[in-house]
């Protein structure tokens, strides 16, 4: 991890660590905060029975494809230390993901060096150079970008199990406050996963039968780990999104939290109290609120700051794969379109599960990137809309609002451009632009084997 | 004479007016109604007799345009057509929206003006100093430097290319009745680099004076040394820039709506001209034709440079602006002033909202990214052309 | 972390350092002379003199005897196809234009090089001595990494040179040697801007951090005094004008370089295919080594220009993320609140960026169009290579 | 919205936007676009969803695909032998756009079902916006919005029967009766045409109501400069101080030469009310809300100076914070509803610009084929006069660019009100107002209305940009592929390569399907290193 990182890190620990007490003291316990803001694996204070009946709520919600993860040693097998803190995991655990990815390190290297030998020629059904080559790029970006990914989650453990622990304190925090445990069901990743599983399965059965005579063990072995790769990086983009989505929610939080001061919302529940009681004066609580969602903003932004340091490099990887399958299929399904008489529909199946595949899952990432952003970059925007009478508390709005002018936050690739809706949109224009200069070169080819043709009745 | 308009600029103003350019009466010509109707029909009557002309080049069996092929044909009708059009904004813009470029003198006038009697109170009472002519070409040498220069190279190249070039009736005829519309292009391009430049110095004198106070400021607050509510003088100074700001950014809106829909058409215009052109180079290169008419492209790739160059130097000016201003030190040594700090917030607030950003018509920023992505679009559009060259050759001939 | 061998790295960075500086004495990039008295950095003109006449000489000795035209690989390149021999005579037009002009500038600015880089003294020494410039990894990490790629690029210019040629003669070596010289004077005026940047970086660094202290001390419950957030307004001001300066002078040769890396790269791909594919060659020992290797450290030194600059400007941006710290702390008196906002302020206005000439911004994002951009010239030429097969 | 109707609107309470929007909602009613109930509309202005309606609907919309599909069927003979005979990439790029006027219809129609409730919502906030801002005694007047549209209708109707009679003479053969079914052809882009200048002119009177509130802020600041005068009375030496320096006949000049300009010019800086109102064909060009504002500033000057020059408001900062907040809030709800109802029409927009972005590239290609004597798709048969061509091609990128225009135009207008705001606060130098504004201005900057289609582009004029240049790289191509595709067609006779036509035909639609991407590849993927 970059050292640069601290200089967002560090308050953040000291700062929580003494001063809660005497901030926050008026509506709290200090022992009990003591606890839940110190670092040390002191036993937790028995918790309140609400956290008992679900264990830590966060990772509840995930935790299919976490296991999946976990079980492929992408992801620490943490400890669970008390139920808003999570631990690095024991010797054995960690052991057991090291050796998996050995494994899957080994397999690697055995499947480039089949790759370049003839033994794995069979898998490459070939009716044109060009398409050879695309089968090859392909195969080899897939094998590069699992690996990348492996070890980026290697290098990134520490990194992941913080971010974790920063989610799980601060849901520690909005429960003590509000007793409100932000979870919401995160079914899409279990269809995904599905979904990923079932195109996996489909494409090599399709392979299976398209490659003709017997299969060589070596090439079932092949078959078996391409599928793999791709599964799994493909699941390891839908956690990225998952963890963007918990986010979404912990923003969403706090925003409509801010939502309930702004004007529009005061005025409604001005002419509601005017019908029942005595209004109580709507904005006592501002104060320690707004210090509340600032401090939780902070948080919130660090813990997007870090996921996508974690994931940079992965997504990346990630995009530039997929955008080279989704050009070389949609060329391949046009070359089949086009190409009379040699329509096989095997193919054209196997176009289409890849498509299926690839597009959805930009299409998800993109979404829930968007959507993260646009929640995070709101906040400002509702604070805008709480008037205030008095000064102090103007000043408690300007203060934030001063520090967020023209500093809009966004979920990069690596710093090489934002991941946002129009993400995908540009992701097609750029298919476009290289299908075009793939179908050029097809015409290329065509025309050459068209003048070799008339040369040699000539000669 | 703070009145008036300084020669250089009395001048080129001047020349405007007879190409019908600037439909307003100079400060000091008599009888200014009617010499504004005189502008206007002038400068319709100039509208008609051109696109008259660009008319029947189009329409004549003539070859004013390239006959030889299709392609050659459709891009020559094109030049034609987009400096038609760049015509017909401008002289539409000359005619129709003289209100904001009178607004626009006014507040130079009236800026100009409130220097001078700045610069009058520092140097005591000597009224009315007569601005030697030198120092108002060096305040305007970007300017005279921009015109002349461009003007110099393309009167330099037609000549060489009369000398070098064999005389072709399609040349001859071609250039004879496109080079009027270059020409006239071009000098409505160094009018807006005129404008920007004024909007420019506003800027740069605005950003001086900031500079002063800001090292008033530093000064008093290092030595602790400065004079009674010297924090107040201050603020005064800061308020009276903040309207002068204002003033300037008004300014900016007349320029813009002054000159939007011309600024867009000229610089299609050149742009079109420009990729077009490169084609013929190398089409003419392709086909060995021994024709440099191409050459005359030099000074047209110079003339969207100049414009972007001016606009660009306008808008790097605010950054410079707010670090000045922000480099003003509140907390003077004797007496901290908490309004200061207030002003200086309100004013950087205001700089945020009033951004200036030279867009025709919002279409896109003119500064040097712009450049970039014109010289990206024409390589791309000469590759596809160029890829086109032997499919249409063997089409049409 | 990283910095737990940090006696060694200090002396390796320094050595880096002090190499550079000796380097570009001696062939005459930095003229001037250095006063430790009033520590102070004069301009001579002896030094520039000296300096134009060593680099005239470089030139015409390799203009002298200049052997690259009768390279078997390159003839048949050239014979193969006749535009990748104008593409190169272009290119090898633009380098030299391009020696010519980093060394013009260099002299002609002078002047100003000379105030800015003795105002960065000035600050180091007044300002920024008592903070602990040890633990600034980035710092050391680009440096040396720097020191690395211009090593390597000597070396790569050598091989290639050396290696591609089937006959050595007297003539070969000292046209050889000239242009490795001149390859290590362009580089090393370009790693000034560099290092001078890497500078900035961490006097900017360093407010961050000292940013951060005070969040963290008000955290914690103690006074900050509002002076020192001034001073540190005060320090980021003058950073970033220093920044613009440095920008502004250094624009055209930075573009020149890194159009001129581009070219190479993409050049160097093309010949690499043209060579490989299209003439059918056999895989020997230059098409398997030589060749990319060239590629990849050139590419490695492009990167590294970029991600320096790159790496700068996120710290600016950090500066205003440690602000937003100061948003959830109670109480704050009015004047630091002031004072605080006066700096968010500024922010919102001005950030550390790269831009040259105002063509384009010098970042991560602008790397990757800039690869994409040139990956497609790429494809267009490989185009048209078939197309006239 | 000067004085003198305020005064006369200031006893009837505001009148609801809608009522201006009663011609429009019948034709609209007819044509099957809206749902909403014709009885609550005609008694009491307001868009309440009907049953009635959605099935009226739902049945027009099955009877026009039904018609369209008859329209397709019955012209398609013609272009089954042209597959036979021409090439097949123009038969494949036309059957495909055949059909994106029909989705473009259907899109708007189930968009107006979808959100039959929420228009009427819409149009209540912008009453209660109304009525808040009649409180700040800034008072919009609906009136000419009614003319607006009757121009739009006008012109959708001339611009349609134009293209349609045109072709219907020209290029259609009126031998057969089936011939009548061309008028079917018409009715996409007609509705579409009718649903968007619903749009179009909800989104002007939200422009309009920005330019209320600034125009109430440039009074304030007119007034102040007034009263600061009157209050140290000391106007006659400041203004020498201005004109003292010059010779009399260039100050007389100048004078008259605003008097002449319609003088906004003088008005409003030396607020001397003795100015003609600028002509509206002034009012209409870009920034042109500010000409009016202070026009209207300046207009209503003179009772100013009669009567009530003696206070002003901004010179107690008490009184008027109260004014600036709430026109501050009023500003943050019509952003608001700005963003609802961006929201509500977002696919429809989305489906129009990728229409808009499809047609244009496709009626010049054909337009191209058409020159080149090759036949085109019978459905495209516009294209084989260059002058309907020009009609139907300024007509669509008409309404296209309007809605972009109109757009920009009115976050312009809300980014404007910060400037005035500032104004007054530099009017009146007065610390507490100072604070105010400084409070005030941040929120401002938070204000954001911007408009998307879908969040995938923003509809500004940047996106102009992308579109045009779009256009062009995706015609070369398509007249690339065209050319090639001739080529291959001679070369059949001597030497069969029938893949390579084929593959061409496919490329070129595979192409045009994945081409509705607005940004073209020049714009977005290679060629923009803008930071």
């Amino acid at each position: 991890m970059s050292p640069n990182t601290w200089v967002i890190e560090m308050p953040t620990q000291k700062t929580r660590l003494h001063p809660y007490p005497r901030r926050i003291s008026p509506y709290r316990t200090p022992s009990v905060n003591r606890n839940a803001f110190s670092h040390e694996a002191r036993p937790p204070p028995p918790p309140p029975p609400l956290p008992k009946t679900l264990e830590h709520p966060v990772f509840e919600d995930i935790r299919t494809i976490m296991s999946v993860l976990k079980a492929s040693g992408l992801m620490p097998i943490y400890e669970q230390l008390s139920s808003y803190k999570v631990g690095p995991p024991t010797k054995t655990n960690e052991f057991y993901s090291f050796f998996v990815r050995g494994v899957v390190h080994a397999l690697t290297i055995f499947n480039v060096y089949s790759l370049f030998t003839p033994s794995s020629a069979q898998l490459f059904y070939s009716y044109r150079e060009t398409d050879n080559v695309n089968q090859w790029i392909e195969l080899l970006l897939c094998i590069l970008t699992y690996t990348l990914t492996v070890f980026v989650c290697a290098r990134n453990t520490k990194n992941v199990l913080r971010v974790m622990n920063e989610i799980l304190q601060l849901d520690e925090e909005v429960r003590r406050r509000f007793g409100a445990n932000l979870s919401q069901n995160f079914s899409f990743s279990v269809k995904y996963l599905v979904g990923i599983t079932a195109c996996q399965t489909y494409i090599i059965v399709l392979k299976i039968y398209a490659v003709e005579g017997v299969i060589t063990p070596t090439s079932y072995v092949l078959l078996a780990f391409y599928a793999v790769q791709n599964g799994l990086t493909a699941t390891y983009i839908v956690f990225a999104s998952a963890l963007l989505r918990i986010v979404y929610i912990r923003f969403h939080f706090i925003n409509q939290l801010l939502n309930g001061y702004t004007y529009v919302q005061q005025q409604r529940r001005k002419g509601g109290n005017r019908r029942t009681t005595a209004a109580p004066s709507l904005m006592e609580h501002f104060p320690e609120d707004s210090l509340f969602i600032y401090r939780m903003h902070n948080k919130l932004l660090r813990i997007y700051k870090g996921i996508n340091d974690c994931c940079n490099l992965i997504l990346v990887s990630f995009l530039g794969y997929s955008f080279y399958t989704v050009t070389t299929n949609c060329y391949n399904l046009f070359v089949q379109i086009t190409a009379k008489g040699m329509v096989s529909s095997n193919i054209l199946q196997w176009c289409f599960a890849w498509l299926c595949m690839h597009v959805s899952l930009l299409a998800l990432l993109s979404r829930s990137c968007g959507l993260t952003t646009r929640e995070a970059n709101a906040t400002s925007q509702i604070l805008a809309r709480v008037y205030a009478k008095s000064k102090e508390y103007q000043n408690i709005i300007d203060k934030f609002l001063t520090k967020s002018i023209k500093q809009e936050v966004q979920f990069t690739a690596y710093g090489f451009f934002a991941i946002d809706n129009s993400t995908l949109f540009k992701i097609f224009s750029a298919v476009t632009t290289y299908l075009v200069i793939l179908i050029q070169f097809k015409q290329l080819e065509d025309s050459k084997v068209e003048d070799h043709v008339q040369e040699q009745p000539q000669t | 004479m703070s009145g008036r308009l300084d020669h250089v600029l009395h001048f080129h103003l001047r020349v405007y007016q007879v190409l019908g350019f600037h439909g307003l009466p100079l400060p000091g010509d008599e009888r200014p109604r009617r010499t504004r109707q005189l502008l206007r029909a002038w400068s319709l009557f100039l509208l008609l007799a051109l696109s008259g002309m660009v008319t029947v080049c189009l329409t004549s069996n003539l070859d004013f345009l390239y006959r030889r092929d299709m392609f050659g044909f459709v891009n020559d009708a094109l030049k034609y057509v987009f400096s038609e059009v760049a015509l017909l904004s401008i002289y539409a813009e000359t005619m129709a929206s003289q209100r904001a470029l009178a607004r626009f003198w006014w507040l130079h006038g009236k800026l100009s003006r409130q220097q001078q009697q700045q610069q009058q109170q520092h140097l005591g009472c000597r009224l009315s100093r007569p601005v030697s002519l030198q120092s108002e070409l060096l305040q305007h040498r970007r300017y005279l430097i921009s015109l002349y220069g461009i003007l110099a190279m393309e009167i330099l190249i037609n000549i060489c290319l009369w000398q070098v070039q064999p005389s072709d009736i399609h040349l001859t005829l071609f250039w004879s009745t496109f080079e009027p519309l270059v020409f006239l292009m071009y000098l409505r391009n160094v009018q807006f680099v005129l404008h920007m430049e004024l909007l420019r110095q506003q800027l740069a004198q605005l950003e001086r004076e900031l500079c002063l106070l800001a090292e008033y400021s530093r000064f008093a607050s290092e030595t602790g040394r400065s004079f009674r509510d010297f924090g107040h003088f201050l603020r005064r100074r800061l308020l009276q820039k903040q309207c002068v700001y204002n003033d300037v950014h008004e300014m900016y809106s007349c320029f813009q709506r002054a000159f939007c829909y011309s600024i867009l058409a000229v610089l299609l215009s050149i742009y079109v001209r420009v990729a077009v052109d490169c084609y013929f180079m190398y089409y003419t290169i392709y086909i060995e034709i021994a024709n440099l008419d191409y050459s005359l492209i030099l000074p047209a790739l110079i003339e969207i440079p100049a414009f972007i160059y001016a606009s660009q130097s306008c808008m790097v000016m605010l950054p410079r602006i707010a670090h000045q201003l922000h480099n003003i030190v509140t907390d003077t040594g004797c007496c901290s002033f908490p309004e200061l700090s207030l002003q200086i917030q309100n004013f950087s607030l205001q700089i945020l909202h009033q951004p200036l950003r030279i867009n025709c018509l919002g279409i896109t920023i003119l500064d040097c990214c712009l450049l970039t992505r014109i010289a990206c679009s024409v390589g791309t559009y000469i590759i596809y052309t160029i890829q086109l060259i032997p499919k249409l050759s063997n089409q049409y001939w | 972390m990283f910095c737990r061998r940090g006696g060694f790295r200090q002396k390796l960075v320094h050595v880096t350092l002090r190499g550079a500086l000796y380097g570009s004495w001696i062939l005459g990039l930095f003229p001037f002379t250095y006063d430790s008295w009033t520590r102070k950095l004069h301009r001579s003109k002896w030094l520039i003199g000296y300096g134009i006449v060593l680099n005239v000489a470089i030139v015409t000795l390799i203009l002298a005897n200049d052997t690259e035209a009768e390279t078997p690989a390159r003839m048949e390149v050239f014979q193969r196809n006749p535009l990748a021999e104008q593409i190169n005579s272009v290119h090898d037009f633009h380098s030299l234009s391009m020696v010519v002009l980093m060394l013009l500038r260099c002299y002609w600015r002078s002047e100003d090089i000379g105030k800015i880089l003795n105002e960065l003294m000035d600050l180091q020494w007044c300002h920024f001595r008592q903070y602990s410039l040890d633990d600034c990894c980035k710092f050391d990490n680009f440096v040396l990494h720097k020191g690395l790629s211009v090593g390597l690029e000597v070396c790569s210019m050598l091989i290639l040179e050396l290696g591609m040629y089937p006959k050595y003669s007297l003539q070969l070596f000292l046209g050889v040697i000239g242009l490795c010289t001149i390859v290590l004077v362009v580089l090393l005026g370009a790693s000034h801007f560099h290092l001078a940047v890497v500078y900035i970086y961490r006097c900017v660094w360093i407010v961050n951090r000292e940013l951060l202290r005070f969040a963290n001390q008000l955290a914690e419950g103690e006074t900050v005094d509002p002076a020192g957030v001034d001073r540190l307004l005060g320090l980021y001001s003058r950073l970033l004008e220093l920044n613009h300066r440095l920008v502004e002078i250094y624009d055209y040769q930075m573009v020149m370089v890194m159009v001129s890396f581009l070219a190479a790269n993409v050049l160097g791909i093309y010949y690499y295919i043209i060579f490989s594919i299209s003439l059918h060659k056999d895989m020997d020992i230059i098409l398997l080594f030589i060749v990319p290797q060239a590629l990849f450290i050139n590419m490695y030194d492009f990167w590294l220009s970029i991600a320096v600059c790159d790496l700068a400007e996120r710290t600016g941006g950090k500066t205003s993320t440690i602000l937003k710290l100061f948003n959830d702390i109670e109480n704050l008196d009015v004047s630091l609140e002031r004072s605080i906002s006066d700096f968010a302020l500024f922010c919102s206005h001005q950030r550390l960026r790269f831009r040259h000439c105002g063509l384009f911004y010098v970042n991560y994002g602008m790397g990757f169009r800039m690869t994409i951009t040139s990956f497609l010239y790429l494809l267009f030429l490989i185009q048209f290579e078939f197309s006239n097969l | 919205m000067p004085q003198v109707q305020s005064e006369s609107s200031s006893e009837s309470a505001v009148q609801p936007l809608l009522q201006q929007f009663q011609l429009l909602f019948y034709i609209s009613k007819i044509a099957g676009i809206l749902p909403q109930d014709l009885e609550k509309f005609r008694t009491k202005n307001v868009l309440e969803k009907s049953r009635n309606g959605m099935v009226y609907m739902l049945a027009m919309l099955i009877v026009y695909v039904l018609l369209y599909n008859v329209l397709i069927y019955s012209f398609g003979e013609e272009d089954r032998t042209l597959k036979a005979s021409q090439s097949t990439l123009t038969f494949v790029i036309g059957l495909f756009l055949t059909y994106i006027g029909l989705i473009m219809m259907g899109t708007d129609q189930l968009t107006a079902l979808r959100n039959q409730g929420r228009i009427g919502e819409l149009y209540e906030r912008i009453r209660q916006v109304d009525e808040r801002l009649y409180k700040e005694k800034c008072v919009v007047d609906n009136s000419h919005i009614g003319g607006r549209i009757r121009f739009m209708l006008i012109m959708t109707f001339l611009f349609e029967l134009s293209i349609l009679l045109a072709t219907y003479i020209k290029l259609v053969d009126y031998s057969q009766w089936m011939s009548v079914l061309w008028i079917v052809s018409a009715i996409p882009t007609f509705i579409n045409t009718l649903d968007k200048i619903w749009f179009a002119v909800s989104l002007y009177a939200l422009k309009e109501r920005f330019e209320a509130i600034n125009q109430t802020l440039e009074e304030l600041v007119a007034t102040h400069e007034k009263f600061k005068r009157w209050l140290c009375g000391d106007q006659e030496t400041s203004s020498r101080a201005l004109d003292s320096s010059q010779p009399p006949e260039y100050d007389s000049n100048l004078e008259y030469l605003y008097k002449e300009l319609g003088g906004l010019d003088m008005g409003s800086l030396k607020g001397s009310g003795r100015n003609k109102v600028a002509p509206v064909s002034h009012s209409m060009n870009s920034f042109g809300e500010s000409i009016e504002a202070s026009d209207k500033a300046t207009h209503q000057a003179p009772p100013i100076s009669v009567n009530m020059a003696h206070e002003s408001e901004l010179s107690n900062a008490s009184k008027v914070e109260e004014k600036l907040n709430n026109l501050c809030q009023v500003h943050d709800e019509i952003c608001e509803i700005g963003k609802a109802m961006n929201e509500l029409w977002s696919y429809p927009i989305l489906s129009l610009m990728a229409y808009g972005f499809l047609i244009f590239t496709a009626q010049l290609y054909f337009l191209y084929c058409a020159t080149q004597f090759q036949s085109i798709p019978s459905l495209f048969r516009s294209a084989k006069n260059p002058f309907i061509t020009v009609i139907a091609l300024s007509y669509t990128s008409g309404k296209c660019v309007y809605l972009i225009y109109l757009s920009w135009k009115t976050s312009l207008a809300s980014k404007r009100t910060g400037i005035s705001l500032h104004k007054c606060g530099v009017v009146a130098d007065d610390n507490l107002l100072f604070e105010i504004v400084n409070h005030l201005s941040l929120k401002l900057l938070n204000h954001s209305v911007d408009f998307s289609a879908c969040g995938f582009f923003t509809l500004d004029m940047e996106t102009l940009y992308g579109v045009s240049g779009g256009i062009t790289s995706y015609l070369i191509i398509l007249i690339q592929f065209n050319l090639a595709a001739q080529q291959a067609k001679e070369a059949i006779q001597t030497f069969n390569s029938l893949n390579d036509t084929a593959s061409l035909v496919g490329a070129a639609t595979e192409m045009d399907n994945v081409s509705s991407t607005l940004y073209d590849l020049v714009t977005t993927t290679m060629l923009t290193p803008t930071g």
